[in-house]
């Protein structure tokens, strides 16, 4: 019976995760926003049946590039202007 | 029109068939199902306590607690709600659900150690008695 | 001047909202990619040819194996990019929180965890990634927990301990070793007569039926793209965490 | 406004995983475009290319579908193929064991289609090789120029431009008399990048590279003689040089802001 409630309220909130993690001035609060961006969107794909991409996003996607940007962030400056 | 409109009025109303009437034991499973909705208070109440606690060191603490505890309640009710049968098979997913337990039983704490310790150092001062009497006083005050 | 993005960024949007109204509903069990006969074959057959269960690690190292194999090239060239690119520009140690990091004790609590925890991660990588023919998981995911357990070392003591256990010329030389496994059971199964990738011609070196010769040579690929994943990965952390310098904190 | 055919009914309720997908790719889109920042424009980056891959993969979806892989039935090493394998050994021996059969038709819909998720995958961990490439690029350029902001970074690149689009006679003469103030943009002078500043601003540390090698050599010649092991003490030297010259204060001014930000910058936020 097509799309379900769980899919529309994941879908709704992967919206507004990503304009949060662009609105943000904080970078790293950025890249925290944006791992949550990932997570949600994990959900979504296991949701889907769509299992080793889920596992591959909730691996590569919320852990591993969250990290990295963290640790970019860190050696750069924080606040963003826009 | 196959629409997503539809859900709602599944959601209005309750779906006729339920838990426990194919498979599985009917006690494990309300045992699983208490077990889920007593971690969704505990989520509830660390959510709660993050948004409404004054100072950043009482925000863990709501949130790491309840965090940890919450997830351990739902895990476990979980791997009672799927154990069908008392096969092998179900057997092995309670297991492995249960080291997920114990897993999330050590990190989370250690991770809201490591976030209290790098605020400490950070020089984040807790709120104080004489922050508490100033906001009695005046305005209220957000945390420093 | 900021609003004249928007121009191109509605017009792409109106683009697509115009092309939107053709496409299948969500779940429609006929769309046409679902009804193309390339999937439906790799779900009837994958089972027969390969007997793997998980369709999508059979289709990704066996039918697509070609495909596979130079995305795990693509991913060792970017951390060769970032190590060219990183490799001796690092600045001295200044300001605050450099000199009070290097000074600082690693946590007594964290610290001990990650004890506890790592080798059951790295334990957990090996099974995922062994155990990705019946279950999620294959050479990738597990590649990445592997190199995510590295990355976790660096974070609880600092990058030196890390590299220790896993310096960077080790991690190159290991992700070249991955490519060189899944292009070297490529090469194998062309010398035994077959045609590049084709495993199902290395039934003659093992003791097995031509669909379980696929099948452990699709466990030996994923093994190669494990270890060029797990590399590079911990070799980005290391790089980008330190600007190229190799030591320090975070 | 919400009867069947209506444009907003066709969008918003039957279509509305599409119009979050657009909606998606737009906000990454417009980040891309519209954000000065260049960590903001990563990140743009890859809701986008996370927007094309959930387009991708939800494409794949089928009603009433499990998860792409095969259940007990129709497993491979399961107990029918199993049950299979002995029946037809059985039959005719001396055959090899032959145990799973190919799926029907009507069977191949219990299956979501596992063809984008495999392109995908690999999709997902390029994305995030090419994402630790642009960071390691922008780590390189706050190296560089001292900043990450797009509309700063245009600033400085167009003053060094300027800087090195005078007349000949003009560079010639600025390239020989003030080493030390044209080692800004060292990359481009290449000739006098080794010299010290005196604020440890942008550009130090790709002038350290072994880009700068034979010049360090030359300079560290010519100034052995006036002043041995003066290599790491230049500041005097110039300074006494630039002393006797008079175009250098408007051209400090001119400077100043950007020398100025950068190490107080770095120095607050670290």
């Amino acid at each position: 019976m097509g799309l379900e409630l769980l899919n529309i309220f994941i879908l709704l909130l992967l919206v507004v995760t990503a304009l949060a993690a662009l609105r943000v001035r904080d970078l790293i609060t950025a890249a925290a926003v944006f791992g949550v961006y990932s997570f949600l969107m994990c959900l979504l794909w296991a949701e889907m049946g769509a299992v080793d991409v889920a596992f591959t996003e909730a691996t590569v996607g919320a852990g591993v590039s969250t990290v990295v940007l963290v640790a970019t962030i860190f050696n750069l400056k924080r606040k963003s202007n826009d | 029109m196959m629409s997503w409109l539809t859900s709602f009025q599944c959601l209005a109303s309750a779906p006729t068939e339920t838990v426990g009437t194919e498979g599985g034991f009917l006690v494990l499973q309300v045992i699983g199902v208490l077990l889920g909705v007593m971690g969704l208070l505990f989520f509830l109440g660390a959510a709660v306590g993050l948004l409404r606690f004054p100072d950043f060191y009482t925000r863990m603490h709501a949130a790491g607690k309840g965090d940890t505890l919450s997830t351990m309640l739902m895990l476990a009710g979980f791997g009672l709600v799927t154990m069908e049968d008392l096969s092998l098979g179900s057997w092995l997913l309670l297991i492995k659900i249960m080291a997920v337990v114990l897993f999330v039983y050590l990190t989370s704490p250690t991770s809201s150690h490591a976030l209290m310790r790098a605020a400490f150092e950070d020089d984040e001062l807790p709120l104080t008695e004489d922050d508490l009497r100033n906001s009695k006083r005046g305005k209220r005050r957000k945390k420093r | 001047m900021k609003w004249i993005s928007l121009i191109p960024v509605f017009s792409v949007g109106a683009l697509l909202l115009f092309a939107a109204k053709d496409f299948p509903e969500w779940g429609d069990p006929h769309s046409p990619a679902s009804q193309s006969p390339v999937s439906s074959h790799f779900i009837n057959n994958t089972g027969v040819d390969t007997e793997v269960p998980n369709m999508v690690t059979a289709v990704l190292a066996d039918y697509r194996g070609f495909d596979t194999m130079f995305e795990t090239v693509v991913v060792f060239i970017a951390g060769i990019a970032v190590l060219a690119i990183l490799k001796g520009s690092g600045r001295r140690p200044r300001g605050r929180h450099r000199s009070y990091k290097l000074e600082a004790e690693p946590d007594l609590i964290v610290t001990y965890t990650v004890r506890l925890v790592v080798p059951v991660i790295q334990l957990f990588a090996f099974y995922v990634l062994a155990h990705g023919h019946v279950s999620p998981g294959g050479g990738f995911q597990g590649g990445v927990v592997m190199g995510a357990s590295f990355i976790l070392i660096a974070l609880a003591w600092d990058l030196d301990h890390a590299l220790v256990r896993m310096s960077l010329p080790r991690c190159m030389v290991i992700a070249a070793v991955g490519i060189i496994i899944y292009a070297g059971i490529g090469f194998l199964s062309m010398f035994m007569g077959g045609e590049f990738l084709d495993y199902a011609e290395l039934e003659r070196l093992l003791p097995v039926s031509r669909e379980m010769a696929r099948y452990y040579a699709i466990l030996g690929v994923e093994i190669g793209v494990g270890f060029t994943v797990a590399s590079i990965m911990f070799a980005l952390y290391a790089n980008l965490s330190s600007e190229g310098r190799l030591k320090g904190g975070l | 406004m919400f009867e069947d055919g209506a444009i907003i009914n066709e969008l918003l309720i039957e279509r509305l995983n599409y119009f979050i997908y657009v909606v998606l790719l737009l906000i990454g889109l417009h980040a891309m475009i519209a954000k000065r920042n260049l960590i903001k424009k990563l990140i743009g980056m890859s809701i986008f290319q996370t927007a094309i891959i959930l387009f991708y993969v939800s494409i794949s979806v089928k009603n009433e579908a499990t998860i792409p892989i095969y259940k007990a039935e129709h497993d491979p090493h399961g107990a029918a193929s199993k049950a299979a394998a002995i029946e037809l050994n059985s039959t005719n021996s001396g055959k090899p064991l032959y145990a799973p059969t190919e799926l029907q038709s009507s069977e191949t819909q219990q299956y979501a289609n596992p063809l984008p998720h495999v392109l995908m995958l690999t999709a997902i961990v390029v994305g995030v090789a090419t994402l630790g490439l642009a960071l390691a690029l922008c780590l390189r350029i706050q190296q560089g120029y001292g900043t990450v902001e797009e509309d700063e970074l245009l600033v400085k690149l167009e003053r060094s431009d300027a800087r090195y689009s005078l007349s000949p006679l003009a560079k010639a003469i600025s390239s020989r008399r003030r080493p030390a103030r044209n080692s800004r943009n060292p990359r481009a002078t290449g000739k006098s990048s080794s010299t010290p500043k005196r604020s440890p601003g942008y550009g130090k540390n790709l002038g350290s590279t072994k880009a700068s090698k034979p010049s360090t050599a030359k300079t560290k010649t010519t100034q052995a003689n006036k002043n041995p092991n003066s290599v790491n003490r230049k500041p005097g030297t110039t300074s006494a040089k630039i002393g006797t010259k008079k175009s250098l204060p408007p051209k400090k001014t001119s400077i100043k802001p950007a020398g100025k930000t950068s190490p107080q910058q770095k120095k607050g936020t670290e």
